[in-house]
């Protein structure tokens, strides 16, 4: 049983390769589970990693893992029957709101996993309307091109696909091309991506009177509110987050601007987001 | 709930513990507006210091067990966080380790320099091979470390001791012999170490681990009862505290001040404000105060 | 699952702690057809001595407290039971201790002659300001009073041991070197104290206790992985162990046979055929065996 | 609440002396209870001892102590508004069997306590039909004179009440009084006092196939069977007991003959009776 506790060893039951950047690992296990939650994973001599959890279902879930350092490499090369730890799930996820009407779902490459599960539990026949605005570097770091029902509104840096250009131009445009009696336009904007991104769409909302709630990583040990490694301003990103709402946001110190690294020294985000694990 | 301590006043009994959320102003801010009378900052070391691969901290259900393995920006790289905190509405008490007396010594020394209310000497972690424990099984070592960095700092100095001492109150004595201010007892137990049995491996990097929380309370309330019998100076009692009648245990056994560390895991950050409701509650019921019930375990004995 | 054990063939891997349940033949025997391979003897002392007054023994939910205080007819009061026992169809470890190392010898000499199969010294025991402990803490000491008992004897000698010792696996070191056959760990952990607030006093009549059962199982694995790292003789490991994966963690750790004591409270006398069924299964699911995974732990690091 | 950790400290509500050796102590807490069943009774700064509940009901309970050492001298001593530290109820309790028909009681002394809310629960209206013999040394070491509906045989030592003689002499007088068709005359006896007096009950009971069950007293430590102070034989007590059927009794070794002091020396009966805790 995977619990919040001790890592739960269990067998990766089938990796789907998106592209040379990103794999899906699936894990054939219940866990509880709320969009927007992640749990620890646990490679044995090697490290444990905090992943949202990507996919979801009642006896399988999934977690989609961008190559990038040992940790992500090692992580996207494991294969059926390999094993691994799994604590939690851990945070509070996305408030999904009850009854809104038209909900704006904002994705930076990456970010698309969190948000995923969410799109998929809005898209129920009493879900609301949702715009899902999906950007990337370029077409093969578009995450799950194929996933959901609604038409998403593509954006690529490269233009490789979609819009050239940023997921923010476009979420201005469909605000403002909302009719004029809708106000405000949507209940809520999601959002997880690069955090320069998510400060921006918050700028954007913020602008437009529309609540909004982005999804924030830091460095993590424990997962759990202990240990203080993940902290941003007075917020604690692995219990309190890691998603956040506008109106925690209006005082967080540190978002968009600072971040600590491993030591516990505070850095700006360019130099966090440069370091790497040896 | 006011309480002085070593001639401060701080607005609650209890202490936030040293590596538990304390890694900045807004969250030592946060502790201390949510019921801690007094935040200990992450232990502050001589040199830039990553600590160990995950798994660091492992929650066992009954209390922890963690390496983290003493992570600091080191001492001289905290320019901005001292900025930071200079213009405070709450004391704060600077927790410092260093490999060896000269390392105490420097890294108090500047650290002394920046206000903070206190310094905590952790000669107690057992999470790294170089650092720290090792002055705190040995009173000769303990001794010569509150001693020499007794002498370049400016503010109260607080030893804080490990249960893996065979005899934590000579411990506790011979820092009060070298001029300690007060004791902090207990840093974690053990150590221990939990094994995975299907990968057949230790689960923490480091391999072993402190425990702390609720399993270790009996450990503490006897280092601090056996404490409280040798030295004079006030103690600081923590070790799986997570409730009022906890922290009344733990005061009857001595201490003066309790710490509050693994159980924010347990009952969130607003643990403080609840343990203090708690104690209040307890002492009200009971018609007494902190000060009469402090050491009452040891009444009937001496 | 036939383990041997120092060139005795066992029924079982798992032995009976010391101080638990093992008053007399009876009860013994009783544990031994319970699916306990080696039942070891309460500690017999050097004199008749009552031990403490009650409470010595409280159950903290997740482990227990206790200071029994070492209770013992004395060596030369046990005629009747070394009569019964002499006729016995299954193995017995004597568990002796001493407050010098004369005491332990003569201890030692006198139980050895009545023909137990094994001699456990009891040199860790927290709970009697004379007896057992101060032994325990001490390489050297350990060392004296090993080599001197087994000069005596003419059975196996298993040293047991406490995880108060700084450094348990020079302990064990000291120990292998002075001749032990097997080192046992370990005794309980601690000491700790409880203090009742109601009556504001210790709920210990001796006011500080051994802490045994789950809450110590990850220091005793961390203490039986230094000493398999130390020694080449073999460990039974015990502390907290109370199911099956405990028993395959202790193993993995190092040990050779797994001993249980306060687990007899949380699942009853029959708890060691529990256990043994629990191992065999998790073999078998894992195809493997005992010996395959003892030290199992140590792999990837050696 | 009282449980089987830590020993709850609990108000004395009321103190009832029954004569100069005899009183109840009452306590104003619910407690889990079967008849037969103890509680560990802490005097801080004394000792800690195991009593038997002598009454109860839901939110209230007894335990009758003769006064006889330095420990059950403190104990009759205290009144209301006193505290003491209870933890239990330890001990398996009476098997109360399941549709007897006849059963009877035998108490020698303070045995009458365990055996109390025993005959209480038979004396319901679907309860057999209740034999009590009660015995003790003189008239004012009889306990509970009026506590009960049934009649009961009463005798002494010194005839200062009832038969003059033992209880065991009317239990045999009254097997054999029993009509002849009747067999086995009693489902069941019940019986605690001295353990002489027990093991002759058993006696009586063995020659006549009447299946018996004893409650038996040993020094005690834990009360639930892990300090092996209180075995008897291969049974623990604490544990396995305080109650035991003729079956057990069978193959106990010790049983009326040896106990274990308090250092663990196996000594006759008669030694450990004389034996006095400092
Ligand atoms: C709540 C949360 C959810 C995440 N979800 C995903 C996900 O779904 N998919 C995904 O690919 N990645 C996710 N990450 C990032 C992931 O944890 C790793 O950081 C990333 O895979 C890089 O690890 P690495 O060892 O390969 O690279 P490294 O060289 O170790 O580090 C690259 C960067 O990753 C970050 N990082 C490294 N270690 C940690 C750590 N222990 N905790 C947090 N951040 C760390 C740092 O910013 C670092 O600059 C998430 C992080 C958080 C905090
Ligand atoms: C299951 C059980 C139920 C009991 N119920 C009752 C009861 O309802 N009423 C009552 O008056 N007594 C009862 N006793 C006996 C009681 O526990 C005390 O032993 C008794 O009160 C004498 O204690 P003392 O300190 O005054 O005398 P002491 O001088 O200490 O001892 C007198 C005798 O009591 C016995 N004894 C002493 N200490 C203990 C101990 N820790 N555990 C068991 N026996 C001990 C020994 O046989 C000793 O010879 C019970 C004992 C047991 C085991
Ligand atoms: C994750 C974690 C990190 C810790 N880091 C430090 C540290 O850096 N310095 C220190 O003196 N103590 C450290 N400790 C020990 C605590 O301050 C405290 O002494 C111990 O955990 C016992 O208290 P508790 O049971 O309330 O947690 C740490 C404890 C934990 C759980
Ligand atoms: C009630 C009790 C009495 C004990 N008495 C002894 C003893 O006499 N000699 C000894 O070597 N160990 C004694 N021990 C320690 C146990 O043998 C064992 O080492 C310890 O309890 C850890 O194992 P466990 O967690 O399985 O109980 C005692 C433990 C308990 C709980
Ligand atoms: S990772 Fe430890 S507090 Fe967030
Ligand atoms: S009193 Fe401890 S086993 Fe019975």
């Amino acid at each position: 049983m995977i619990t919040q506790l001790m890592p739960a060893m269990v067998k990766v039951a089938e990796r789907k390769i998106h592209s040379p950047e990103f794999a899906t690992l699936y894990i054939d296990e219940p866990i509880d589970f709320k969009p927007g939650q992640f749990v620890m994973v646990w490679i044995p001599g090697v490290d444990e990693k905090p992943y949202t959890i990507s996919h979801h279902s009642p006896d399988r879930f999934g977690i989609t893992v961008e190559a990038k350092g040992i940790f992500s490499r090692k992580a996207v090369s494991l294969g059926p029957g390999d094993k691994i730890g799994i604590r939690g799930p851990f945070g509070n996820g996305f408030n999904m709101g009850n009854g809104h009407k038209r909900v704006a779902v904002v994705a930076g490459g990456c970010g698309m996993a969190p948000l995923a599960p969410l799109v998929e539990a809005f898209q129920t026949d009493n879900g609301p309307e949702t715009l899902l605005i999906q950007g990337a570097r370029s077409k093969s770091f578009l995450l799950y091109p194929d996933r959901f029902t609604a038409k998403a509104e593509i954006c690529t840096d490269d233009g490789s696909k979609g819009y050239k250009g940023f997921v923010t131009d476009i979420l201005v445009q469909k605000i403002k091309a909302l009719p004029a009696n809708l106000a405000p336009g949507f209940d809520m904007v999601y959002t997880c991506g690069p955090e320069i991104m998510m400060a921006k769409v918050f700028e954007i909302c913020e602008a437009h009177g529309i609540p909004c709630q982005v999804s924030l990583e830091r460095y993590m040990r424990c997962g759990f509110g202990v240990c203080g490694a993940c902290v941003c301003g007075h917020a604690v990103v692995c219990k309190d987050g890691p998603v956040f709402g506008s109106k925690a946001l209006r005082t967080m110190a540190d978002f968009n601007t600072r971040a600590l690294l491993k030591t516990g020294r505070s850095v700006p985000l360019n130099e966090y987001a440069a370091w790497r694990c040896q | 709930m006011q309480t002085t301590f070593l001639g401060k006043t701080l607005h609650t009994p209890l202490v936030l513990a040293s590596g538990v959320l304390g890694s900045n102003k807004a969250i030592l801010e946060r502790v201390w507006e949510n019921g801690c009378g007094l935040p200990t900052m992450k232990s502050i070391g001589p040199a830039p210091r990553e600590g160990h691969k995950n798994p660091t901290v492992i929650d066992l259900g009954n209390g922890m067990i963690n390496a983290v393995g003493l992570p600091s920006p080191g001492y001289l790289n905290m320019e901005e966080e001292w900025q930071e905190l200079s213009d405070r509405a709450f004391p704060i008490n600077a927790s410092i380790y260093g490999g060896s007396v000269d390392e105490f010594v420097r890294v108090a020394e500047f650290v002394s320099a920046k206000g903070p209310d206190f310094i905590e000497l952790n000669i107690s972690c057992p999470n790294s091979d170089q650092h720290g424990m090792i002055f705190g099984v040995n009173a000769q070592s303990s001794h010569d470390v509150v001693a020499a960095v007794k002498k370049v700092i400016h503010v109260p100095l607080i030893a804080k001791l490990t249960p893996a001492a065979p005899d934590i109150a000579g411990i506790a004595k011979a820092c009060e012999d070298a001029g300690a201010d007060a004791i902090c007892a207990i840093n974690t137990a053990g150590p221990g170490m939990v094994i995975d049995i299907e990968s057949r491996s230790p689960v923490l990097a480091f391999k072993k681990g402190g425990l702390s929380g609720p399993m270790i309370k009996p450990i503490a309330v006897r280092c601090v009862y056996d404490i409280f019998r040798s030295v004079s100076i006030p103690i600081i009692g923590l070790g799986g505290i997570s409730t009022g009648t906890d922290a009344i245990e733990i005061i009857m056994a001595g201490a003066s001040l309790v710490g509050i560390g693994t159980a924010v895991r347990y009952r969130g950050i607003t643990v403080f404000d609840k343990v203090n409701k708690e104690i209040n509650d307890w002492l009200a019921a009971h018609g007494t105060t902190l000060e009469e019930i402090r050491g009452a375990a040891h009444r009937e004995a001496l």
